[in-house]
């Protein structure tokens, strides 16, 4: 093991499989000339050169599409958007397209394509460029969605998107990019399957339920809460799709006690799907509602104020947490 | 891939008759509610997709909208297949799972039978990309309507296209309507071949009802986008004869019209040619006629006789289960 | 009182819009000389002129986004999407461009704009064209939505949309346009608030939640419960943002036990941010865990069979009903 | 509208050198941090907007992307508005709520500041919809980017604009690059003019770096759109000397391009041939420069005083609440 940032991770990910398989290749905005707008790709370019790396227009809708396109007849595209606010231009390809090519075929088609880049709010981007898309492409079958919070978890669920024969989203944290974490060496192959979720802490009194961006806040939380007596267990999703319902169901059959920790906005949000699941599978199981702590139900402000006021922190879930512990 | 040969000439005529008569059997079923969902028919345009289709290599890509029947069936999908997929049974070439908007013949490299207006055009892009990547060289054919022409996913696909230089055919068939708005309410110039110049593409213009001329003129820009890697646009002037779906009364044209351009029908006007150099006799047409004829009858047979898609299967087509090594 | 059509009412609410206010303006394709994929816009053009009911290409991204444009400056445009599945490429403009520009502005510009035209499953129009897009647009604040079940519903709804400043959806339902019902005269102004859900049916055992497609079906499945002893009471939604969570909560405090029946997704659709907002704010009066009977997650096949057997119907209802009561 | 006088000229030398300075100012507070997200400098590029609003009407409409702050800077928007939105204060022109990508000051008609590349093109076609529909004069124009004319809501408003014969100038300030893209690697023509030819639409190239060309060239447009009410597409020829961003370090342009560009300095220009005409000297111009410079110093301080948007104020923003009567 050694420490990498987050963005090391995802660079890694990317070289690896492509060197893997000559049938992987990278194309979005300034993935190649520029080594990406976050510089994930650094590097790539000189790599593999560009038939393999390549630049686009702004023009999101059609790589998205031609990405299908070229994955419906044997290539393995990854897709970065710039951020996932951008997917928004792209929103037909991704969800009618991707999802839907093996079924409308019979079977005959599959899309192995990974669309990746940040997602959810970074800071102070204002209301068009701080979208967390999450909950909307969850709503798709024939999607998979990963939402990686460490660099370990980063690299294999990259790693293991790419190999998928589905359609992927790898749903990156633009504030997650130089964090720093243990990852297994280089030389060691790195998978984490979709669907699985990790505990990234263990506790008893209740479960904070997190992904991407609101790991490290429940993590915070958990902390502060110890030195008050609560034992907060920290399950991280890490995928939205398919959902680890076995290891969410496992905790809070445990601590009885459940807060949803969730980068996007509430209505229809992932909170709201989990806490569907739970109350249909363990009803019995619960001492006290689900409280979720989302984004505010507002468009995003750009003033910093404001915008710590709408987003979920570690304040926030302490809060949240004594809310359905009764204190 | 000289298409001058007599038996070639004669198989495009059949391959026409074929798409005409499965395609009017389709509406009578469609009528008799065997067929479901929209349902579109390709009559009066046959000439675009027979005569292209002779001229590619059977690996060539193709995909096409949702007025996808005449394209399965001229890449080789059986009259059966294709029924039974409006039927939606298991038998169909999307096991029932497309329908009339959807259909796919993979082994035959026909992509689909796409719903969503222009949202193929990325898709036959993407395609063009991965033969080029992979040094094939192949063509990929993208069939579109007029109407798709002012989708931004179309604008995207063709700068791309151009940009990328890939070995990619669009083929606008300008049948002069989407649903009931005539080409010159859709976009502001005179000719939609004019909308190339934008990404600087080449293009032609072609008289999609007649299937020589189609032929002719298709053959050289086959042969150029295989060398060269460039893509073109071409304008296929043509003109469907029923209403946009089987829905649609189509009382935004005239009869007179409609009449009008059936005497440039494509099937009478090859049938004539041929017979006026010798190459055909009304005899040997009737009969192929007939064959054209009972193909499509027995493929509501084979259609009504095959089995539903399996209701335990329903959870199989949601995500390919099977994971790269 | 007379009886009409969900199509007449839809018709009749346009009508009396546009002569209202000679701002309201009707846009999309095939609206004007075609009268109407679905012939909702049925004698318009010949009223109003072509100046006030706009035939377009296919641009649905294009045209979404020029009336909110023209909307910015004081027009209240009424845009018809053919079906909402075809929203999905006009996604950016509705979801950013719409909500948002309220925010971005400081105020200084809202956006009175209507999108409407079908949206949910019809009849084996496969995968890509039986979108229920209500819970994608439920995530963004700035948008209203409302789902409209009945001829007067639909009526009332659509003129109230038109007059609201905000962006707001009325999601039609293709399958129930033909059918009729009771609706106040024509000299009769009628407004229903958006916001507001209405019992369709009392009841006092369970109560079964419900909104566009799913109320005939929930009224159904009522009736054949009550042969079972079973009193269940209809709660149609009608909108589903603002949703009328006093509505809810009324009634669930009086029959502590839900199915919601929807005819979206599962996901992170509309049953699990109601259940989401039950459990938070009445979590002791719920007797069982609540039940959605939504589409199953897969995407929508085309054989009829398949179709019935993944969406909600009323015998599946019923089922849940039963779960929920314990028989 | 002529803009020949003297006076109008040394206002539109003023005009630019106060976006200049204005933006040098904001570009020094963002690296203090005192200004977040992200921030795109119009440095360079001057002459485009100040040119072409010295030739509108105050009641056309103007729209952009988010390189805004010399579109409101040129609308009249004040310096001290602009550099408190910059800030997020209240007294910003958006309150706070937009920053610097989302400028908006409805007042003096410049309605945004939109930052999904070229989303806002479908919006000043839908403005200048509604100018045609009340029957009113107005023209709007449509500030984007070379990068933006790749993305399919710019497709489709054009064809529309076109169709539907709308009063709407399109202006690409073509400024090279879109972040690292040189426009040659994002269109596969030579010309982004040549573009509107895919929409049959009027069209012009101007000299973007050259004032007295913008307004030259631009008056007659102006005035073509407003009497016969159909689009136009200018590229208008131009550079930035700063980063895509303030993030962005522009490494892939040699100093010695940048240079070379800045020879062709629009403020420089228009002052060098001013005073060569003897119509300004150079103590004027230092006055006037120290005035840019002084207003712009003193936005800041302005913007620091200024209040935070109450945070009560948080769920005020989401829903218009008057309803019509
Ligand atoms: C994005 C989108 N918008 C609208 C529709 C509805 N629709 C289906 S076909 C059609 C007309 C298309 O006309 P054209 O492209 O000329 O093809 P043709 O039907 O003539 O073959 C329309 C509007 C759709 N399927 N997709
Ligand atoms: C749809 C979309 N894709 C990507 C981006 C990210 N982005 C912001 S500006 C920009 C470059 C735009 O270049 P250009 O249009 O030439 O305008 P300029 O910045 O040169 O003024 C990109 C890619 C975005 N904002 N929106
Ligand atoms: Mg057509
Ligand atoms: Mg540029």
């Amino acid at each position: 093991m050694r420490e990498i940032t987050y963005r090391q991770a995802l660079n890694e990910a990317l070289f690896e499989e492509m060197e893997r398989d000559k049938n992987v290749f990278l194309i979005g905005e300034e993935v190649a000339e520029y080594n990406g707008a976050y510089k994930v790709s650094q590097g790539l370019l000189d790599k593999f050169g560009p038939k393999r790396v390549i630049d686009t227009p702004i023009s999101e809708n059609g790589f998205a599409g031609m990405s299908i396109g070229a994955a419906m007849v044997g290539l393995r595209p990854v897709v970065e958007f710039m951020t996932f606010s951008f997917s928004l231009v792209a929103f037909d390809q991704i969800v009618n397209n991707a999802p839907n090519m093996i079924t409308m075929s019979g079977g005959q088609l599959h899309v192995p394509v990974t669309f990746r880049g940040p997602n959810g709010p970074a800071h102070t981007l204002g209301a068009t460029h701080s979208h967390a898309t999450e909950s909307l492409f969850a709503n798709f079958p024939g999607l998979k969605i990963c939402t990686p919070a460490t660099p370990r978890d980063a690299k294999g669920l990259l790693k293991t998107a790419i190999r998928d024969n589905n359609p992927v989203l790898v749903l990156e944290c633009e504030l997650l990019y130089s964090v720093k974490g243990l990852v297994e060496d280089e030389g060691e192959e790195l998978l984490i399957p979709l669907g699985s979720a990790e505990v990234k802490r263990e506790g008893s009194d209740v479960t904070i339920i997190c992904y991407a961006q609101t790991v490290p806040m429940a993590l915070n939380a958990a902390e502060e809460l110890s030195g008050m007596g609560i034992n907060a267990e920290v399950l991280d999703l890490r995928s939205i799709r398919p959902l680890d319902l076995d290891a969410i169901l496992a905790s809070v059959s445990k601590t009885h006690r459940v807060v949803v920790a969730e980068q996007d906005r509430p209505v229809c949000g992932i909170g709201s799907e989990i806490t569907y699941q739970i109350q249909h599978h363990i009803f019995d199981e619960l001492d006290a509602p689900i409280l979720r702590v989302a984004q505010e139900d507002v468009p995003m402000p750009y003033n910093e104020l404001l915008e710590i006021a709408v987003l979920p922190n570690s304040e926030k879930i302490v809060n949240a947490v004594k809310r359905v512990c009764n204190l | 891939m000289g298409k001058e040969a007599k038996n070639d000439e004669i198989d495009i005529l059949f391959q026409m008759l074929l798409i005409r008569r499965f395609e009017e059997r389709a509406s009578q079923q469609y009528q008799q509610q065997k067929i479901g969902g929209f349902c579109h028919l390709y009559i009066g345009q046959e000439a675009v997709v027979s005569g292209t289709v002779a001229v590619l290599r059977p690996d060539d890509y193709i995909i096409t909208a949702y007025r996808d029947h005449g394209h399965a069936l001229a890449r080789g999908t059986s009259a059966d297949a294709c029924m039974a997929e409006l039927f939606g049974k298991a038998t169909g070439c999307s096991k029932g799972l497309g329908g009339s908007m959807h259909f796919f013949d993979v082994k035959n490299h026909m992509y689909g039978g796409h719903a969503i207006v222009a949202s193929h055009v990325p898709l036959a892009t993407g395609m063009a990309l991965a033969s080029k990547y992979k040094d094939e060289d192949r063509v990929t054919v993208c069939y579109l309507g007029d109407g798709a022409i002012n989708q931004g996913s179309f604008h995207e696909a063709l700068n791309m296209a151009g940009l990328f230089e890939l070995p990619v055919i669009y083929i606008v068939e300008n049948n002069q309507f989407a649903m009931g708005t005539h080409v010159k309410r859709s976009i502001p110039m005179d000719k939609i071949v004019d909308r190339a110049k934008g990404y600087g593409m080449k293009s032609a213009v072609i008289d999609g009802m007649d299937v020589r001329a189609v032929i002719k003129d298709f053959t050289p820009i086959v042969e150029d986008v295989r060398k060269n890697k460039q893509p073109w646009f071409i304008e296929a002037e043509t003109y469907r004869y029923r209403g946009h779906s089987m829905s649609d009364p189509a009382t935004y044209r005239t009869r007179e019209e409609l009449e009008k351009r059936k005497e440039q029908d494509p099937i009478s006007k090859l049938q004539s040619d041929l017979i006026k150099e010798g190459k055909l006799t009304q005899e040997k047409f009737d009969e192929m006629d007939k064959k054209a004829k009972k193909i499509s009858l027995d493929s509501v047979a084979f259609a009504e006789a095959s089995p539903q898609p399996p209701l335990d299967e329903l959870y199989n087509y949601t995500y390919y289960a099977e994971e790269t090594k």
